[in-house]
Parts: C-alpha cells; structure tokens; sequence
C-alpha cells in the first residue's frame, strides 16, 4: 500500500527531515508518492488541494496548518486516527494548545502534528551585539535601547522582509509582549474590545516604533535575505521564527558564539507556535497506511530526527532533546513551560489563532499599518472593522 | 430535350432572388457562353451546373439524369475558375490527376490519360513544376489540362481567360476554340468580355440582372440585339445609340437625328419595321464599323447615308482608327480606316450603313421590328 | 417544384463538417459557459472553502464592494490597463517602424524582442524583482559605477508600485505587439508609400497620416490581446510584488484568487470573477461584433 | 552622377538611421537585461549572490548550480533535479499542442469553407472563449476532471490546455483560410476529395506559416502554465513549471538562488529554442493570418 | 532639349542592369506611353522620372533642370498607380487634396482645386467616400484626380487601367484621351496593352528587355516596325510572320511562301528593298487586316496578291471574323468582314494587301528595308 503525501517542504533541508518519515515507511513496505506544491506557506498547496479533494482525487495525508485542519474537519473529509492515537497515548503527550488543532469538534484525533515552531524568536548578531555593550534585551525598553546603539553603529538595527506575513509575524510577538491575556483576547477570541481598545493601538505605535529601525529597502525582501542581513552583520536582529535558525547554520555560524536567540522581549516564557501536522484524508483504500503513517510520524525516534533537521521542536514534549542544539534546547524547554503553565498560544500570523480569511484580513490591516496607510488609532479601529467583516 | 438542361431554374439568397426562371437547353458539343456584367448570376448559374450552389426552383440534368442534389463529382463535369484554382502544393502532374485519383482510377492509368492531355496542351516539360513557378498562360493551360484529363459530359468554364493580360487572353482563346473544335465537347463558358463571348461560342446566354436577355448564336446576338442592353453590352466599342424621331412615309421610312451643327438630317431605312410609326421617338443604334468614311463603307450595302459632322477626337489603333464624333448630342464612335484622312476639329463626311441600323422603343428598351 | 434531394454522400458532406465542429463546441460550452454559469451562481451563495449551494443573494455583492483592497484593486487594473496598454502599443509601434527600415540584423533583433514572451513570470519574476530592488538592482549598480544621486526604489514604494508591475509586463508583451505591428507594415501596399511621397509627404507625416491609420486592424488585434491580458494578469504580480507592498498592486486577479483559494471566501471571489468576466465581455462584445459582422 | 540607392519605399537621412540603430539597440539591452541577471547570477556561487552584488559578473565562475537544478536538487522528497519532470511536460505539451492546433485547423477550415447559419455565432462563443480568466475554472474543471476519471494525469492535463487553447488556435486558423481561396476547396470537390481529403491535401500543405504562430503561442502557453499543471497533476504527471516552483518556492527553508536561476532557464530553454527556430516564420505566419482584426 | 530629358539613363540593381542607355526626349504636351511585355523595365523607368527609384547612370531633367537626387514630391510630377494607391482611410476628397495640404496650399485654394477637378471628372458626388466603398472605374477617377489637383508638370501613369474590366478599360481610355486634348499636359505612360498604347500616345516607346526597341509615332510603329519584336508585340491579333524566301528580279519582287496545299506560291512586292537579296531566307509579315476576302480588300492597294488556302477555324468578333489558315507551315490570320462566306476546312480565296508587307532578317530580326 501507499501513501500519497502533499505538502510544501521543498527546500533542501525540510526535504531531506520529510525523507525520514519516507524511508521509515518503506521500512514497513508502505510506499511513498510524493506530492509537493511549494508557494506562498503552502498556499499553493491548499489550492491544489481543494481542486483534487473536488476531483475525489484527495491525497492521503496533507500537510496542513492550524484553522485549515479544523475547516476540512467541518467539512466531514478527514479520517479518523483516535485507534492509533489510543496506541500512542497522544492525549498525553501532545500538548493541548496542539491537539486543539489535531481534533476536529467531537473530540476524534484526525492529524498527526510533525513540529512544533515557535515564532516569537530574535535572532541577534552577536559581533552587533557585542559592538554596543549592551546585554540581549530583556524587555521593550532595552529592545529600543539596543535598537538605537546598534543604529548608532551604522547598521541596520532590525532586518525584516516586507511580506504580509513577516509583518505579522513580528506583530504576533508585539501584541504577546503586551500580556498573555491581551494576546488571547484580541488574537484568538477576537474581542472587539481589545482588538480596538487601547492595548492594540499600543501595539501598533509598537510596530511604527519597529518600523523606525528597518532600513528603506524591507518591501517585498524574502525572510531569508533578511537573515543573510544578520549573518553578514550589515543588520543587527531579525524577528523570525525557529526556521530562520537554518541559515544561520548553513553560513557555519554557531549558535552561542555567531548569533543568539532570544525570545522576543516581554514574551519570555510564553510561546506563540505554529504546527505542520499531517492531516489525515477518507480514503476508500489505504487506510493502513494511513494508520502506520500517523503511528510513524508521532514516533518520538522520527520526531526528533525530523526537528533537528528542520529547526523546529516536536511535537510531542516526551522526546529525549540530545540530538538538539543550544537553541532547539531551548525552544524544547520553553515549549514544555509554556504547556504546563498555560501560555502556549497559536500565532496569527501563521492560521493558528483565527480562521484564514481573519488572518487575512488582520494582515491587510497590519501590512497597510506597517506601510505608513493608517495611523496607530486608525489601524486599531481597522482592525475591528476588518474582522467583522471576515467573520 | 438536350444534352445539358436548365430548366426553369432559380436561385435565391435568403429573400433575394438572384436568378430568375432560366431556361436553356444545351446541345452536345455546343459552345454556350453566359456573358453579361458583373453580378448578373452568370458565377452562381454555373454553380448551380457543378453542383456547387443549391437549386431553389426547378431542374438542371446532364444527359436526361436530373442532378439536383447530385454530388459536384458525381456529375461528371469538369470546372476551369478564374483564378485556376491550382493546388500550390502539388507539382503540375498532381494537379491534373487529381480528379482521377480520387475517382479511384488505377495509376498506370492516370498516367496516361496525364500523358495524352499534356501532349495534346504541350505542357509536357511542366509537369514536375509547381504552380508557383508557371505563368499566367501556362498555369492557364494547367487548368484545362486538369479539365481535360477527366473527359467529362461538360466543361464549365468561369472566366477563364480575364487573369491573362490583353496579348495572352486572344493566343489562349484561339487555343479554347481550336481545342472545341478538335474535342467537340460540350462546354458552358462564363466570361464578361463580349468578344471572348463573340468569338468562341456557338450560342451566347446574354444575361443582366438575373434574367436572360437574349439566347441565341453570336451574329443574331450582335446584328439583331433584343433590346437596348444587349445591343450595348455586346460590341466594343459598343453600339452608338442616339435618340432620334422616326420618319415613316408608306414603306419608306428614316429617323432624324440632330448633327453637330445642330440641324436636322434623316437617314432613310432599307425598310419600314412594323412597330414604327411616324413622329414616334426612338433610339436610333448604330455600331461604329457602319459610320465610316466613304472609302472604307461596305460596297455591297443596300442603304448609305451620307453626312458631314464635326469630329472631335481621333484614336488611331493600329488597324482601324476610332473617330468620335456627336449626334443628337450624344458621342458617336466611328470605326475607319487606318489611312482616314479626317481630323479633330474639322468637319467631315461620315458615311452610314443603314442596313445595320436598329430601333428601339426609348421607353420600354425593347427592339422595334 | 423544389427538388433539392441530395443523395446520402451530399447529405453526410453536409454535416460532417457540423460533426467535426461540435467536440470543440461541446467543450466550449461546457468548460467555459458551463463554468461561468457555476461562477455567477457561486456568486450568489455562501460558498466559504467549498462550493456551496445556499443561496444568499447579492450579498457577496455588496460585500465585494464594500471591501477597500477591492477599489484598490479595480483602481489598480484601471492604471496598470491604461499603462500597459498604451505603452506596449507605443512600444511595440515604434519598433517595428523603425525595424521595417531595411535594419541590418534584424534577424537578430528580432528575437532578442520577442524572447520574453517565451519565459513565465515564475522564471523572469525574480530577476526583475532583484533588478527593481534599490538595494541590489539597478540603484545599487548605479551607486556602485559613481552615480551616487541615482534613485530607483518604486517597487518599495506603494504609490509607484504598480507603476514597475507595468514596466515588467511592458517588457514581456512589448515584443509580441511589435511582431504584430510589423506584420501589419509589411502588409501595407507598397504603391501607398509611393504616392505619399509624391504628394510630398514628409516620413512624420507619412506615418502619421498613412501609415498609422492603415494599421487599424493590427491596432485593434493589440488591444484585444493586450487588453484580455491586462484584466487576467496574475503571475506577474505574485511574481514581482506579491501584491504588496501592502496591498499596494493588487489586482482584481489576484484579488479573486486570494479570497476564493487563500481566504476561504469563495462567494466574494466569485463575485469578483463575475465582475471581472462582465469587464472583459464589455471589452469584447463591440470588438466581437465588428469581426463578424465585417467577415459577413 | 549616381546617388545613395535605396529599395525602401520609405527614407531616411544617415542622422535618423543612426539614431534608430541606437534606439534599436537600446531597447535590444532593455529586453536582455533580466536574462543577463538570471544567466550571471546562475554561474556564480550562492554567498557571492547573497552577500553582493546582483547585477555584477560572477566573480567566481560555476557550473555547479546548473547540475544541481538539472539533476540534484530538491523537488519534492527526492533529489531529483528538474529532469523527470521535463519529460512529464514534453509528454503534456506535445499532444496538447498538436491536438488543439489540428482543433483549430479543422475549426478554422470548417468556419471558412463549410459554412452554415450561425457559423458566426459559433465562432464567437469560441473566441470569448479565449479571455476566460483561468483562476475561475479551477474548482469546477477538478470536478468535472474527477467525474471522467482523469484527474491527476497527463491526458487530464492535456484535456484542460486543449479546452483553453482552441479559441485561439481557431481564431488564427480563420483568419488565415478566410484568405485562402475558397475556388481551390470547390475544384477539389469537384474533383471527387470529400471533407476530410480536402483538409488533409489541400489546406493543410500549404498551412505551413498559420501553424508556426498557432504552435508558438500554444507551445509557450502550456509550457509556462502553473496553475493547472498544480491543481490537476500527479507527482507522475507534474510538469516543468510546477517543480520549478517547488524549487524556488520554497518558504521556511534555504534559498539556493544560483540554482533557482539556473532551473529557471533550463525551464525555459524548450520554449526560447521554440522562438529562436520558429522565430523566422512567425511574423509572416502574423501577416498571413491573425493581424487582420 | 524636351520638355523631360531622358539623358542616357542606366539602372542596375547590384550587378543587373534591367536598363541599358534609355534616351528619351519628351516634349510639352505630348503623350509618351511606354510599352511592353512584363519585366522589361517600364515600371522602373517611371519610377526614376518620379524619383522613387535612385538613377545608376544618366541623367533625367524635367524642364531643363536635373532633378537626379531630387526628392519625388520637389520633382512638380503627379502619377497614377496600377492600384490606384488611395489612402483608404481618407475620403475622396481628402485623398485628392493631401498632396496641396502636404505641399502647404490653404485651405480654400485646396478647396476650390479639388471643386474644379471633381467637376472635370464628374465625382462630385464621390467627395466623402472613402475608396473602400467606389467602384474600379471610380476609384480610377479619384486616382487620376489626385494627380489632376496638384496640376504638375508632368504625369506618369503606371498602367492605370489594367485593373478594370475590358468594357470600362475601353471608356477611361477615351476619357483619358479626352482629358489630355484638353489639358495639354505632358503625359508618359505605362501599359503593357499595346491597343492601349496605339490609342493613347503622340508617341510610343516600345521596350524589351531593358531597351527602347522603338521609338515613334503609333502609326509608324504600326506600319514601320523596326525588327521583328516591335512587329509582333504591337497589334492584335499581332502580325502574321511566316518564312518565306526572297525572289528578286531587277526592280520587282517577291516572297514565295507554301500554301496549305504544299505548293510554293510568289507573292509579289510592290517596291525592291534596297537590302533584299535574290533567294535570301526572309520572315514575311503581313496585317491580319491585310489579309482579307475579296470584298473586304483595301480599294486603294497598289498591289493585291491572290491565293487560294485552306480554312482551319472562324472565329466570328461581331464587327469583324477572325479566320485561321496556315502558310508556311505557320498559323496566320486573316481579318474579315463579318459577312465573309467562309467555312472551316474549306478552301478559299486569300486576298493579300502587299503594300502593307514587311521583311525581316530571320537571323537579326532586324528590318530588311
Ligand atoms: N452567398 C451569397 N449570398 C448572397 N448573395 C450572393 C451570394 N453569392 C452571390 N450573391 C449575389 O448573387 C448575384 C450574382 O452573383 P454571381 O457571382 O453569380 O455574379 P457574376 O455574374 O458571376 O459576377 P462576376 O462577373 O463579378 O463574377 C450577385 O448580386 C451577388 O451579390
Ligand atoms: N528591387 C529590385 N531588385 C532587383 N531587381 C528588380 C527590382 N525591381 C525590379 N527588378 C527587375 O527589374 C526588371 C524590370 O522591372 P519593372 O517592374 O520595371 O518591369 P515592368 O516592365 O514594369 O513589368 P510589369 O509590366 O510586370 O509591371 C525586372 O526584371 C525585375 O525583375
Ligand atoms: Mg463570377
Ligand atoms: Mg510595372
């Protein structure tokens, strides 16, 4: 029996983690047709998707994230995996946050979560850093203070693309630094209250005060030349998630000595994730290897491989954290105290928080915000108008 | 009954009826030629003969068989088109066998009947060309080649020759005629040059409009026109017609004209034609090789008339030289003789064969006989 | 007596060629009427991330046009269209004017203007975004040689935006559009020419006045292509700006897209579409007229 | 005394020439410059692009990047490079092309020859046809692709290019049979040719200029299409376009632009040798058929 | 000098020079029409005097001055094309007046010229047309009048008739001829239609080849030809040329051609060319005028030869019959009067006019005198 598998890891090193799970299952003699459509964070993929699941033509397992899980849900096309979960005891050692997403509303299992990224990360040059003596920053304050030092030294203080969801991205963690609660209020349960109260225009004024520190040229730049910015060090930061770790080791820097990580300011100890699970398809044949698939890619020996690989963590919080390095440690630990003490939250900016056409329709706000469009107080008024009308 | 039978055949586009009850009964071997301007349904009434346009009314057979409905090549014809319609991407010799390949005819002999037509059109040495690389003339002949080699019941020819400048249109025409004379086919001829229609037909279909207005052998169509329209059409320089006033004294009878110096003068008639009657107004015709000078005038006419217009212009063509001059305010054309010794300008004895005048009634157009 | 009956071969001539026409109009109408007629009743339903069938009215409608990246996006296909178009044509007139002049290597020429046609945006996209981008591109190669005060930054720039996506599309369809306007010129009668400058037509006036106004079908050939490309154009933009910054070059394509596939609001996009196809088709009709009535 | 000859109807002093020459070229350097970047950036090694400067020459020169995109790149799970996938898109666009191009000569040859009420109508319907926007038919073709039971196949694939294809293919082949005199299709059925020997002996040999400019434009099209190549093809049915996609799509990993360019041409070397060969016949395959509005 | 100075004009495209030394003197007022078959160089002979074409060698000057280098439209010339070149997205008017706009006339004077001339030419009515909606023959009017308006020193005409059909040709020709009596203008003129050319012309150039063959008068082009290219390409049908051999004795002599019958037959001629030599080999050519029946023969001839030969075809043209018999092996036709009492395949009395006889080297094709 097969699998067929449609996803977006196309790049070297997330192909390379997705071979594991493939030459895991041919171990079983389950064969693996692969199925990529890379573009716009898997965009692209859930296009194809829907043509092929309008064809009866739906792939086995698709890599999927947060809301889009839970729509297909709604729509009665996932399988059930609550035998293998049962086997695997997932209830226990997935966190809730996660399995929030990986169950549709009765309760049954219906995706297998891969990785978990967390994405309120800093990712610092540590020559920038030690050129203005200032510690890592701890709090908004000493942000700007190392912001400015590093603007005095004639560099880029904060190196960022200017694409909706890298925008996002950062807003996640400045609207996480104004408190956990904040965070839930405006970002998952979309209070209208504090998606227009005084906290949000807050957190935009934040975001114009970010803005201040990126040079002219962000428009339109891809994450990753953002990061070659901090490796070359003609930048001194960059507000990314785990992944971005990967360029960094590409370019032989090492962890600790070349950049740090940090979490962003004022989110210390809180996590705002995002999740690639496998969603699992009804198919009319194949439902074993469906099965074996979903069994393969919780197997903690698979979770760790993958992750060390790919930058993120697992998954699972019960998968032993040798094979990581200083930051895959950290971001380890910080998963599994932000679990227990409840302050795991689904990043917006990448569908873990509100359905797409809400992420949506804050990006436009966001975006046209960061792009000088709206002032704080508009962007704020915006923002409730915005979702309503998303809803 | 004839060989090829157009009877009472009409044809219509939507509400508009563009041919008109034609009636016309083709012997075997006949020469018939459809002449008349553009327009006139001579195109579309061949077309209806191949099988290429509908018949609305009526029938047209070949051979007793009525075809209406008959596949164009299952009518055993063959079609030559203006433009020859020569397939570019085939040599000479795919051209004219065709016709005979898709008929199913063995290949040894196409091969001859190709060999036999080429011989007979001496276009052997053309046979591997394409038609890109032929003449007019040759490409010309090409097309009847492809004509011939089929050996049809008919020959439909449409305007054949008017791609061919002046020189090559008269060579290819003696060509047609000798090969009719030679094959004795059956051939329905569309052309809009009276001459060629003179010159190659054994009957000429005069049609205008939709209708045929004469039927009948090339010298009644040109000496005993029906009507003012065939007489015009036919003859070039074409018939002078000018108005006159009938003179009608017992038998005797003569038109009256208005000569250049504005007076009156009366050519006598050979004979009273039964419908004239005196004072009656009419359209006197006359072709331009009855107006001559009195040298060049037919010695065996019965009637002459002698009379001294004004010439205005003087074309010499080679053979005969062309003099304008002016009746009863409108352009007459002389025909002359090259030697003519008239000038612009000067007044000059013109003399008229009255034998070959015709009358016609002003109003209705018709013959007056 | 009407007796037209033909025998069986002249009667299956006659609808053989009916026979061979109806796949290709069975799939037209099915594949693409059928298709704009689910459209438009998508359109009128509450289909979110799958077709539905609940019927709600013109609410989508008034949505559609309550949206503020929709006036964007319709305001942006109005410059871009008008841009696009115009300056392709004048582009693409210009060349191959002046390539008709007996030009040495034209043969050479030739290709070097039509090649971009060949390559998708998902190739050429790219390049043309690093050769826009002030910090690596043209600016930054213009610093680099000594010319220190040379500013081209409009990519980043979310009113100039839209103005690079018209440079790059010019770049792409330019060359097309002068193959067709030198098609057009080698057409025209040569004996035109000649009494032009008899009567003492100077070559501005020759073109202006002759040449120019003959070119009427390749000009109206232009628009139609041109003009269909504009209002489809898609991978452009994702290519180059990705629509940004911000939403700054959206177009009603990507506009539709993004709500029927990324936002899980497949009623608006439809709306959309339906708006869109009702812009081509007011585009079309006149142009479709004239073609069939002149061929009559 | 013998004066500066020249054949042109038009004329033009040594000043203008010069500067049309000049203005030619210009606009010859405007066209080449994307290319430039691409083919430069793709000899060059990936930290002398990240960390310099785009438009310069490769200071190191590399074939490296071209073998990778060729050969061992990462498309999907597996290094394969760009080549599997190049004969996935030969195998979709050859058909498409040759059926919608025969499509649209029988269309064409059908709507100039052969015609009937409402042929125009027809014809019509077909051309509206080609300004469809593609974005709208995407759910309902898988629909309808799922119900035939060719959904993520070739044949699917070649089904939906040919759908999208023949109102052009239709309208350049009218055009140009509109030109063609109707007098040789009446000789030849006078000759005993029924439909189909009429088209295949007769139209179709001298079809030669209209079926370069229906090639081109269909062979660039299909070839550079990715939306349909996405949403309707399997691994072992997915072109070109779509796995050079995958390539340089990629959003959370490693960016290897090098590469990128280098499978971007290899991508697009098919339709550029398409241009460059056919090239020649295309602006008279234009002039004999589609300019005439 | 003339009013235009061909001055040894030579033209050579690369290595070919498809003009070899022209040398043509036109004076004011007179109607030059070159003439010739396809491709012997008339079209480009024009197109240097218009200054479309650049000259090799030579010079051309119209009115005394040298105009090599000019630019066409400083030249003060007008010309009509084949196609008539109408800007077909102007309107009548404005393609008569654009020449005067271009050449900076205001407006009312444009206005006024193009009045005169619509009246002249009868196409008042045209004036807002566009051409796409005229006729042949009125698109041909509008042509001629564009060229009228501008009122230039010299017309050139490229075969303006050649796209009309045989009965219009015959009317424009004569309103051309019309036009120029009362115009006087300085006319060259471009046919291949050598009726055309006998017609029209004051004088007539004919070329082949690349070289004037003959330079005259209609009439002694006609009657005098120069060689045997001359002889043939002008007349229609063209001249009979069979060979015959040279019977000299003293002042008298003759030619001996073999009748249809196989039998030598002398025919004598009325004068001894100076350069006729007893029992030289001669191509004989006769007028198919000259060839007549008895009663048709010219009453003036001096000298009348008999023969009695076999009829091969009839072709009757209305005015005259075109009748085909064969001497010397060679078709030669013979032009009746339509009344000719002639048959196919019988034989009958030949009547041929000898003063209109002329005698060429076989060998040079040059004019034996
Ligand atoms: N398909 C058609 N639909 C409508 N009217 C037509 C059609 N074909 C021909 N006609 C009309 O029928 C009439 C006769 O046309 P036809 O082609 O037979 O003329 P013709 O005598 O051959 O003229 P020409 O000498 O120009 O070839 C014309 O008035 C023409 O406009
Ligand atoms: N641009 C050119 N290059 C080379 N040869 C040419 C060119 N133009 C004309 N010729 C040659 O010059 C000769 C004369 O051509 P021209 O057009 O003057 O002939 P023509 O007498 O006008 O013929 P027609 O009656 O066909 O118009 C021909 O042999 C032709 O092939
Ligand atoms: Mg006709
Ligand atoms: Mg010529």
């Amino acid at each position: 029996e097969d699998v067929e598998v449609l996803h977006w890891w196309t790049s070297g090193g997330e192909a390379a983690a997705l071979n594991v799970l493939k030459e895991d299952l041919q171990g079983q003699g389950i064969g693996w047709n692969d199925m990529p459509v890379a573009g716009g964070g898997g965009e692209a993929a859930m296009t194809t998707l829907r043509a092929r699941v309008t064809a009866g033509n739906a792939p086995t397992a698709v890599q999927m994230l947060g809301f889009d899980i839970k729509d297909w849900a709604a729509e009665g096309a996932l399988g059930n995996l609550d035998s293998v979960a049962a086997d695997g005891s997932w209830d226990e050692v997935v966190p809730d946050a996660l399995q929030n997403f990986s169950k549709d509303a009765d309760g049954h299992w219906i995706a297998a979560p891969v990785n978990v990224h967390s994405t309120n990360w800093v990712w610092i040059s540590k020559s920038a850093l030690d050129a203005t003596g200032m510690e890592a920053p701890e709090t908004w304050e000493d942000l700007i203070a190392v912001l400015d030092a590093m603007k005095e030294n004639g560099i880029t203080p904060l190196a960022h693309g200017g694409q909706a969801w890298q925008d996002a991205t950062i807003f996640d963690a400045v609207v996480l630094s104004l408190g956990d609660d904040f965070y839930k209020a405006s970002m998952i349960d979309l209070d209208p209250d504090a998606l227009g109260g005084e906290k949000m225009v807050e957190a935009f004024q934040r975001m114009e005060t970010l803005r201040g520190y990126v040079d002219d040229n962000f428009s339109g730049r891809d994450w990753n030349l953002a990061s070659a910015m901090v490796i070359d060090g003609s930048a001194g930061m960059q507000m990314m998630g785990d992944w971005a770790k990967g360029e960094f080791l590409r370019a032989d820097q090492v962890p600790g000595e070349d950049f740090i990580c940090i979490r962003f300011p004022g989110t210390q100890g809180a996590v705002t994730f995002n999740s690639d699970q496998f969603a699992m398809f009804k198919v009319d044949e194949g439902q074993d290897a469906q099965l074996a698939m979903a069994a393969s890619v919780m197997d903690p020996a698979f979770q760790s491989a993958f992750n060390v690989v790919k930058g993120s963590v697992p998954a699972r919080t019960d998968v032993p954290n040798d094979d990581f390095d200083d930051c895959g440690k950290k971001g380890m630990a910080d998963l599994a105290d932000a679990n227990s003490a409840g302050r795991l939250f689904g990043s917006m900016a990448h569908g873990h928080s509100v359905p797409a056409g809400v992420k949506n329709a804050m990006y436009d706000v966001i975006t046209a915000h960061f792009n000088g469009e709206f002032s704080a107080e508009e962007a704020a008024e915006e923002m409730v108008n915005a979702v309503q009308s998303a809803m | 009954m004839g060989f090829l039978d157009i009877d009472n055949v009409t044809k219509s586009y939507g509400a508009v009826e563009v041919l008109h009850r034609v009636d016309i009964a083709v012997e075997e071997g006949e020469f018939l030629v459809l002449v008349g301007p553009s327009g006139c349904g001579k195109s579309t009434l061949l077309n209806m003969i191949a099988g290429l346009e509908g018949i609305t009314s009526g029938e047209i057979s070949i051979k007793g068989r009525v075809v209406n409905g008959v596949h164009p090549s299952k009518r055993n014809i063959a079609m030559v088109f203006q433009s020859y319609a020569l397939y570019p991407n085939m040599t000479v010799g795919q051209n004219m066998t065709f016709g005979l390949e898709m008929h199913g005819v063995p290949k040894a002999e196409r091969d001859k009947a190709l060999a036999d037509v080429a011989k007979l059109l001496q276009i052997e040495q053309l046979l591997d060309r394409k038609p890109g690389q032929l003449s007019g003339g040759q490409r010309q002949r090409v097309a009847m080649g492809r004509a011939l080699v089929r050996d049809p019941d008919v020959f439909l020819f449409d305007e054949p020759l008017s791609n061919l400048d002046a020189k090559l249109r008269v060579d290819m025409r003696t060509e047609i005629k000798k090969l009719h004379q030679k094959l004795g086919t059956t051939i329905v001829y569309v052309t809009h040059d009276q001459i060629e229609a003179m010159t190659l037909s054994t009957r000429i279909a005069v049609m205008n409009g939709g209708y045929v207005q004469q039927l009948g052998t090339p010298q009644q169509i040109y000496d005993d026109p029906e009507n003012v329209f065939v007489a015009s059409f036919m003859g070039s320089p074409s018939m002078n017609l000018v108005k006159a006033v009938a003179h009608v004294t017992g038998n005797g009878a003569g038109v009256e004209v208005t000569g250049s110096d504005g007076a009156p003068h009366v050519l006598p008639l050979p004979s009273r034609p039964a419908g004239l009657t005196d004072g009656q107004q009419v359209l006197f015709g006359i072709r331009p090789e009855a107006v001559t000078d009195g040298e060049g005038a037919d010695r065996n006419a019965q009637v002459l008339a002698r009379l001294v217009n004004r010439i205005e212009v003087i074309e010499p063509g080679g053979a005969d030289t062309f003099v304008t001059t002016t009746l009863s305010g409108k352009d007459v054309i002389a025909r002359m003789r090259s030697q003519t010794t008239c000038r612009p300008g000067e007044d000059f004895e013109l003399v008229l064969n009255m034998d070959k005048a015709v009358l016609f009634d002003p109003e209705t157009e018709q013959r007056i006989r | 007596m009407a007796t037209d009956t033909p025998d069986f071969r002249t009667r299956l001539q006659d609808w053989i060629p009916k026979l061979v026409l109806s796949p290709s109009l069975a799939m037209v109408l099915v594949f693409v009427y059928g298709f704009i007629a689910f459209t438009v009743y998508l359109s009128f339903t509450d289909s979110r991330m799958l077709p539905s069938y609940d019927w709600i009215g013109l609410e989508n409608y008034s949505k559609l046009w309550g949206l503020r990246h929709w006036h964007t996006a319709i305001a942006n296909l109005g410059i871009f269209a008008f841009l696009y178009i115009s300056i392709c044509t004048l582009i693409g007139l210009g060349l191959a004017i002046f390539l008709d002049q007996k030009i040495r290597g034209e043969g050479i020429l030739r290709p070097i203007y039509l090649y971009p046609m060949a390559l998708s945006f998902i190739v050429t996209g790219t390049a043309w975004k690093w050769f826009l981008d002030p910090g690596i591109g043209l600016e930054h190669t213009m610093h680099l040689w000594g010319w220190e005060s040379f500013e081209f930054g409009w990519i980043k720039d979310r009113d100039m935006a839209i103005y690079t996506v018209v440079i790059a599309a010019v770049w792409q369809t330019s060359g097309f559009v002068m193959a067709m306007f030198l098609a057009g010129l080698r057409g025209i009668d040569n004996e035109i020419l000649k009494a032009a400058q008899i009567d003492g037509a100077s070559n501005w006036n020759l073109y202006r006045r002759i040449v120019i106004p003959l070119l009427r079908p390749a000009f109206l050939s232009a628009f139609v292509i041109l003009a269909h490309l504009a209002v489809k154009s898609y991978d452009l933009v994702i290519a180059l700006t990705g629509g940004g910054p911000g939403r700054a070059t959206e177009l009603p394509a990507t506009f539709m897209y993004s709500y029927t596939f990324t936002r899980n609001s497949m009623g608006i996009g439809a709306a959309s579409a339906v708006i869109m196809l009702m812009t081509i088709a007011a585009i079309m009709m006149p142009y479709l007229y004239a073609e069939l009535k002149e061929k009559k | 005394m013998a004066v500066a000859e020249q054949d042109t109807a038009v004329r033009t002093g040594r000043i203008t020439r010069t500067f049309i020459y000049l203005l030619l070229l210009l606009f010859a350097l405007f066209y080449l410059l994307p290319f430039f970047v691409m083919l430069s950036n793709s000899l060059k090694p990936l930290d002398e692009i990240t960390g310099g400067n785009m438009m310069s020459l490769p200071r190191e020169w590399t074939i490296e990047p071209w073998l990778a995109a060729w050969s061992t790149a990462q498309i999907g799970v597996e290094p394969t490079g760009l080549k599997p996938y190049f004969l996935n898109s030969i195998l979709m666009v050859v058909p498409a092309v040759a059926i919608s191009t025969i499509l649209g000569a029988l269309n064409g040859y059908v709507l100039t020859k052969w015609r009937f009420k409402g042929d125009n109508l027809l014809f019509g319907l077909m051309l509206f046809a080609c300004f469809i926007p593609f974005q709208i038919v995407l759910i309902p073709m898988a629909r309808m692709l799922g119900l035939m039971g060719l959904a993520g196949s070739t044949p699917g694939l070649v089904l939906v290019h040919v759908v999208y294809g023949i109102g052009f293919t239709t309208l350049y082949f009218r055009n140009y049979y509109a030109a063609f005199p109707t007098e040789l299709v009446r000789a030849a059925m006078i000759d005993g040719a029924g439909f189909f020997r009429i088209f295949w002996r007769i139209l179709l040999p001298v079809s030669g200029p209209i079926a370069v400019v229906s090639v081109i434009w269909q062979f660039t099209n299909i070839w550079n299409d990715f939306l349909f190549g996405a949403s309707f093809a399997d691994l072992d049915s997915m072109p070109m376009t779509v796995a050079l996609n995958n390539l340089v799509n990629s959003s959370t990993g490693v960016k290897e632009y090098n590469v990128h360019f280098a499978g971007a041409i290899l991508a697009a070397l098919p339709t550029l040798l398409v241009y460059i060969v056919a090239g020649r016949y295309f602006v008279r395959g234009l002039m004999a058929g589609s300019v005439k509005g």
